[in-house]
């Protein structure tokens, strides 16, 4: 075992190459605020193995040189100790140490900085918070509010801030940013960039629940005209919406006797659970289920929501008519804004 | 060891030895004189937030410098710390205040509502 | 060794035997434990008290007065609990089990001012669960209270159950060792008294 | 009491009512090891529902609530108990005392913890278990959660009273009632990170200790702490979870550390190399532990300079505990190694705790914890140095003790399976959960989805799991195969410390005449500067012993029964935890008012027993 420290580098290598098209990985870092992070993680990395070399060189010399031979029976000599070694055992940990601490603390302040020029700079706010076990994204300069997917701009400052309804969340973004807490009652703030165009998956890392596992969600990273159209679309009213898109007139109203008091769409309707506007948009259904071709997994989903997402809030519908069903799926099938 | 000793349960009867009593005469006057200026302390802390003479700006911090005063008369005098054989009393009671220091600190001012 | 002809009193009683010596040192460590437990409130508090939730806040419950009356009684009793362990010292146990009893009538007096004054506080609309200010001015106070309580009902039980026996090396440490806990008491309070009431009025 | 009555009493009564450290030891051992298989059977259990994604072996609630009692029973109920467990056999002969300073007090504390454990263990047959972590974070744990919490904040409150006592008790123990001659700086290491970890006891306890009063009363009396909505903060659970918690980890490593010293020095046939050092290193680990609590939360929000702050504040604590790694090795160096099985844990010790304490390093780098943190990296971290550090200190320990508190070795063949057995399943188990933490494994999770390339890597993590279960069977037969190994030198090891110095059994009083201590490793310096007899320090006479209690069993069911009071309020059961609670009070009543002045064992009887060995 403890040669398995000099699989380390090799295994990162290994992993660097294995896992770039997941965006999930911190290991492949994707902008600014991530590199950062996986810089460090690096420069902390090569510190410790350059430690672990230096006391497993020093361990297996006196376990081989000094092991007991058979039929030896000398009495060592009883050593007190020797002040020039340790200084210098504790001089080395502690110069090492620096080299480590000092950038970390000035990369815990560029991350922590979230101060924008409100006229000047490119910046996107927008406002998360965290619910048992979904996630809402609010864009207060676009008076916009979605669900699950957080459509963000590339190469533009967005500035987050971190808000939970109910229990501690936390929201994070592997490839993107590393994570800072949804907290009742107090609002954090974190920045990040995504230089290129993708989607990005995100998790929900502090136990918030039964449902916590499945608290997945998406960033978007689109090029910053399509989020200009994504926003504006996303802005529209439930009028507005009628003229551009030919609706499930069935559909809506199924979707207005049995869903609207808790999700809304194109402004209308509860907050109980995620906004629905994009809904026909999202790249997967309740933040982890795959669409599939006979739209079985929304179907289950509609009827008993807590099958496959245990504790997930949502009331059951398990009585709803075969074709209201139909009309509601295709309803929302066809709620969509970019197209 | 014990048992070497006096039985643990029969009523003591002798009395102190001179210089036991003498000690303990200059005790009382000592404690007498800590108890006046206690008190002394606990009206001047009182006064200094009671009147409106006095900025709160500085009324704080010296009401806490008061307390610390107490505090310290209180242990020393009153609870024996400065008696010879008390180092580890010493120690581990200054130890606890030194770890009480962040705790305080720490649960009043890092609770995410401001950041530092 | 204490000598058989000469009857002289150790001069420290109650550190004469070897559990008396244990007892001191084990009590004084307790104490150490004691002052992480009360920063640990004085900190809840400290981070809470500006969270009055629309209930009433410090300056306009606390008075001064009440206070002042009871910091006072503390005080005072732990000079009395002080007289106690000097007349333990002399010898002279008729002494120690009275200044005891003052000590005690005094800690129930400052125990009856508590209880008044939360009930005058409850009364004002604060109540435990009013607002997160509420909760832990409570906890902190009564937390000291309670404390107050157990030190009536030990060194009670200490006079009553000795109060035939004469000093012994037995109940020597443990008059002393609760003389102790009553000062701590008093230390305590006069962080109390300092950062909840006239911090609370003064700012 | 006299003699012949506190002879004559039956076993079980004999159990119940002894305040014999080495008895009270024994079953401090004997319960955390019990709770040692019930928590590693919890991880089992969770291991098996990740070995493959998706997995429907456990609905996500009882993962939550096996992954929130796997980590409160191992830290509270087996670790600890077991290294208390240890501590109370071994510290008081390490210096030469009869007993320790509080005999009663030290039964009532193993009583608290005992009825603590299983009042929490009981949670699983009513009402479920508690499911917010072993770390209970509010909201969650206050007002998202059901009877399970009471369990826990209950069963901990009882159970951590009891070692808050236990600490108090060695710490007294250690200062009061060392021989004559055994200096401060003569103690063993053992002794010494005993002493430095009842401090970290007596002043981290009382963080908990409030932080479960105000949950309690949280959850109970509705008062509003925590509660947002009434102007609460959810951080400060947080701050007392952690300052308690901090240090509770290193309560756990130091006693392991003490353990090391004592192996590899024996076994090295050497003193300890920088003794001193070795000393003020312990003790600034344990300053330091204090200091660095809010390095578990770097993401809740403090903001860069406290992060900063406690991020080098943490990185220090390299410094002491690398001196310690330099001195064993430089321990060996010179020395002539045997690879006993107890030595062979240490030597598995090194590397394993070392690759821990850098991943430590890494987590204290505050920017990169943000990626970190709530990780599988995080658990990798941890039972590396717990597994790596305080597990392996424990086997260590227990092989090396093995034949003074039982008067039999275990066999060191079937020990040495064990041992690579477990090495190799520990490894196998936790290295992948670094790479799986930073390739986007949260903790905590029930399952993970496919496709995400985690797979590969939590099946052999569940591999290595099994192996560390089957070892651990080997274990426990080796405790039955080895009993008839009879041992009866009483220093099988050709040991350095007072405690070799007994016949075994070990005799009830300990030793027949104090000992007279003239130098570090005191049984050393007489073999081989001496004639090989320890010097007395008194002549030989009647030993004082103190009287058995079954009072400590009565306060701590006192305890447990007025829990169920509290739990159950809403069912109007609220006289129940009074009537408990007036056991309890009755109980310490009874023993305060009761002067209880022991028994003397008759210096015949001590003759006899030297005569008979
Ligand atoms: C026995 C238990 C134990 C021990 C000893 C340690 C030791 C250390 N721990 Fe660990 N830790 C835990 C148990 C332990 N920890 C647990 C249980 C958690 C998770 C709790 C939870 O959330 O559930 C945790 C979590 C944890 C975190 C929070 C992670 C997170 O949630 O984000 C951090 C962050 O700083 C941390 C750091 C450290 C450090 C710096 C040390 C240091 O003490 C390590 C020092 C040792 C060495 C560094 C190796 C030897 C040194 C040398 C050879 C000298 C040269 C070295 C250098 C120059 C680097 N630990
Ligand atoms: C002392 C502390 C300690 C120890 C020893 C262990 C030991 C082990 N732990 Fe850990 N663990 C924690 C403390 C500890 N743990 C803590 C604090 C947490 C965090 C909890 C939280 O997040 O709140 C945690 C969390 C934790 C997780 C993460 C859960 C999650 O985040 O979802 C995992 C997953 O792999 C895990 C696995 C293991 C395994 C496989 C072992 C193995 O080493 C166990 C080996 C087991 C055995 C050796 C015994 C097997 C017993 C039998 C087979 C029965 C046979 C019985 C007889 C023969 C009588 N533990
Ligand atoms: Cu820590």
């Amino acid at each position: 075992m403890k040669y398995l420290w000099r699989l380390l580098p090799l295994g990162f290598i290994l992993l660097l190459a294995g896992c770039g098209k997941q965006n999930l990985s911190a290991l492949d870092p994707q902008g600014p605020v991530a590199d950062i992070q996986f810089d460090l993680i690096k420069l902390s990395l090569y510190i410790m193995i350059f430690v672990i070399v230096v006391v497993f060189a020093i361990y297996l010399f006196v376990i081989i040189k000094y092991r007991e031979r058979p039929g030896d029976t000398h009495i060592p000599k009883q050593v007190h100790g020797n002040k020039a070694l340790e200084v210098v055992w504790t001089v080395i940990p502690i110069i090492l140490l620096l080299f480590l601490a000092i950038p970390n603390v000035m990369q815990t302040f560029t991350l922590a900085d979230v101060d924008v020029n409100e006229e000047e700079d490119d910046f996107v706010r927008v406002v998360v918070t965290a619910h048992q076990f979904w996630w809402e994204f609010e864009y207060p300069d676009y008076d916009v509010v979605a669900g699950q997917d957080m459509y963000i701009p590339t190469n533009t400052k967005i500035i987050i801030e971190l808000e939970a309804s109910d229990v501690i969340h936390s929201f994070w973004v592997p490839a993107l940013a590393g994570k800072q807490d949804n907290v009742p009652g107090i609002t954090n703030d974190m920045w990040l960039i995504a230089p290129q165009e993708g989607i990005y998956q995100g998790k929900c890392t502090e136990l918030c629940g039964e449902g916590h596992w499945l608290m997945d969600f998406k960033v978007i990273a689109v090029d910053p005209d399509t989020f200009d159209t994504w926003a504006s679309s996303m802005a529209r009213t439930v009028d507005e919406e009628e003229e551009v898109n030919v609706v499930s007139a069935e559909g809506r109203e199924v979707f207005e006797q049995n869903c609207i008091s808790c999700h809304a769409i194109s402004g209308e309707g509860g907050d109980l659970g995620p906004n629905l506007t994009n809904f026909g948009e999202r790249s997967v259904i309740a933040g982890f289920l795959d669409w599939d071709e006979n739209d079985e997994n929304l179907e289950n989903f509609i009827r008993y929501p807590t099958e496959k997402k245990p504790g997930n809030l949502m009331q059951p519908f398990p009585n709803l008519a075969d074709d209201e069903m139909d009309a509601l799926i295709d309803y929302l099938k066809s709620l969509k804004v970019l197209e | 060891m014990a048992q070497h000793g006096i039985d643990p349960t029969a009523p003591l009867t002798g009395e102190p030895t001179k210089k036991t009593k003498r000690k303990l005469a200059k005790e009382l006057r000592t404690q007498l004189i800590s108890f006046t200026f206690m008190i002394f302390l606990t009206t001047i802390a009182f006064i200094s937030i009671a009147s409106d003479a006095i900025p709160t700006g500085f009324a704080i911090p010296f009401i806490l410098l008061l307390a610390c005063i107490q505090v310290v008369l209180q242990l020393y005098v009153f609870m024996h710390l400065n008696e010879r054989g008390n180092g580890w009393q010493n120690a581990m009671i200054w130890t606890g205040v030194l770890i009480a220091i962040p705790t305080v600190a720490s649960l009043m001012l890092l609770l995410g509502i401001v950041k530092f | 060794m204490a000598d058989q002809h000469v009857q002289t009193l150790p001069p420290n009683l109650e550190k004469a035997t070897l559990e008396g010596k244990n007892k001191y040192l084990g009590f004084w460590l307790f104490l150490g434990g004691e002052t992480i437990l009360f920063a640990s409130l004085f900190g809840t508090y400290l981070g809470l008290r500006g969270s009055l939730n629309g209930g009433p806040g410090p300056s306009d419950l606390f008075h001064l007065p009440l206070v002042f009356i009871m910091t006072m009684i503390l005080l005072t009793s732990s000079l009395t609990s002080v007289f106690a362990i000097i007349s333990m010292k002399k010898g002279n146990y008729k002494g120690l089990l009275t200044w005891m009893t003052v000590t005690v009538l005094l800690g129930a007096a400052f125990l009856g001012f508590e209880i008044y004054e939360f009930v005058e506080y409850v009364e004002h609309d604060l109540g435990f669960t009013t607002s997160a200010f509420g909760s832990a001015f409570y906890t902190l106070v009564g937390t000291h209270g309670a404390h107050v309580a157990f030190g009536i009902a030990w060194i009670t039980t200490l006079i009553i159950r000795y109060r035939k026996s004469g000093l012994t090396l037995t109940n020597a440490p443990k008059f002393y060792v609760a003389v102790l806990y009553w000062h701590f008491i008093d230390v305590v309070w006069v962080f109390i008294f300092s950062v909840v009431y006239l911090m609370g009025i003064g700012g | 009491m006299s003699y012949a009555k506190a002879q004559s009493k039956s076993a079980v009564w004999d159990w119940l009512t002894t305040v014999d450290h080495k008895k009270i030891g024994i079953m401090y051992l004997v319960a955390g090891a019990f709770f040692f298989a019930l928590g590693g059977f919890e991880a089992i259990l969770m291991r098996i529902q990740l070995m493959f994604p998706e997995a429907s072996f456990l609905p996500a609630q009882t993962f939550n609530e096996l992954l929130t009692m796997h980590g409160t029973t191992m830290i509270f109920l087996a670790a600890m108990p077991i290294l208390f467990g240890l501590m109370n056999y071994i510290v008081p002969l390490q210096i030469g005392a009869r007993d320790v300073a509080f005999p009663f007090l030290n039964s009532l504390g193993f009583w608290l913890f005992l009825f603590g454990g299983i009042l929490l263990n009981l949670s699983w047959f009513f009402g479920g278990a508690p499911d917010a972590g072993w770390t209970a974070y509010v909201p969650l744990s206050s007002e998202y959660s059901g009877t399970g919490i009471d369990y826990y904040v209950l069963g901990l409150q009882i159970s951590g009273a009891g070692t808050l006592i236990g600490g108090i008790n060695f710490l007294v123990t250690i200062i009061n009632m060392r021989a004559p001659g055994m200096s401060m700086m003569r103690m063993p290491l053992f002794t010494w990170s005993t002493f430095v970890a009842s401090t970290l006891i007596l002043f981290a306890f009382p963080a908990l200790t409030i932080g479960l009063l105000l949950l309690m009363l949280e959850r109970i009396f509705g008062a509003t702490y925590f509660a947002v909505h009434a102007g609460g903060n959810v951080v400060i659970w947080q701050h007392l979870f952690w300052i308690f918690g901090h240090p509770e980890v290193y309560i756990l490593i130091l006693p392991a550390f003490g353990i090391f010293s004592e192996i590899i020095s024996t076994f090295s046939k050497k003193r300890l190399f920088g003794y001193s050092a070795m000393v003020f290193a312990t003790l600034l680990i344990g300053f330091l532990g204090f200091m660095v609590w809010a390095h578990h939360m770097f993401t809740v929000g403090m903001g860069p300079i406290a992060n900063s702050i406690f991020a080098v504040a943490t990185m220090a604590i390299a410094v002491p505990t690398g001196i310690k790694i330099f001195n064993w090795l430089f321990t060996m160096m010179g020395g002539r190694i045997q690879f006993t099985t107890a030595n062979l844990f240490a030597l598995g010790f090194i590397p394993s705790f070392v690759m821990g304490g850098v991943t430590g390093v890494m987590l204290a780098t505050s920017a990169a914890n943000y990626q970190f943190h709530d990780t599988y990296f995080v658990v990798a971290h941890f039972h590396y140095v717990i597994i790596g550090g305080v597990v392996l200190g424990i086997f260590g320990g227990a092989f090396y003790w093995w034949p003074r508190m039982f008067g039999y070795k275990l066999d060191e063949k079937l020990g040495k399976i064990f041992f690579w057995m477990f090495l190799f399943g520990f490894h196998l188990t936790f290295f992948v959960q670094h790479f799986l933490g930073l390739m986007g494994m949260p903790r905590r999770v029930a399952s993970y989805l496919d496709g995400q390339g985690l797979n590969d890597m939590n099946f052999i993590s569940t591999i290595g799991a099994f192996l560390m279960g089957v070892a651990f069977i080997i274990f426990v037969v080796n405790i039955f195969v080895s009993m008839k190994n009879r041992e009866t030198s009483g220093d099988p090891w050709d040991g350095r410390t007072l405690e070799w110095t007994i016949p075994s059994p070990t005799p009830e009083y300990n030793f027949a005449q104090t000992p007279l201590v003239r130098d570090v490793d005191a049984y050393w310096h007489e073999k081989y500067e001496g004639d090989g007899k320890m010097k007395a320090a008194e002549p030989l006479g009647d030993i004082h012993m103190p009287n058995g209690s079954i009072l400590p069993v009565i306060i701590s069911i006192g305890l447990f029964i007025s829990s169920f009071g509290f739990i159950y309020r809403e069912h109007g059961v609220i006289w129940v935890a009074i009537l408990g609670l007036a056991i309890t009070f009755g109980a310490m009543f009874v023993r305060s008012i009761k002067e209880d002045h022991g028994y003397h064992i008759p210096v015949e009887e001590i003759k006899n027993d030297k005569g008979g060995k």
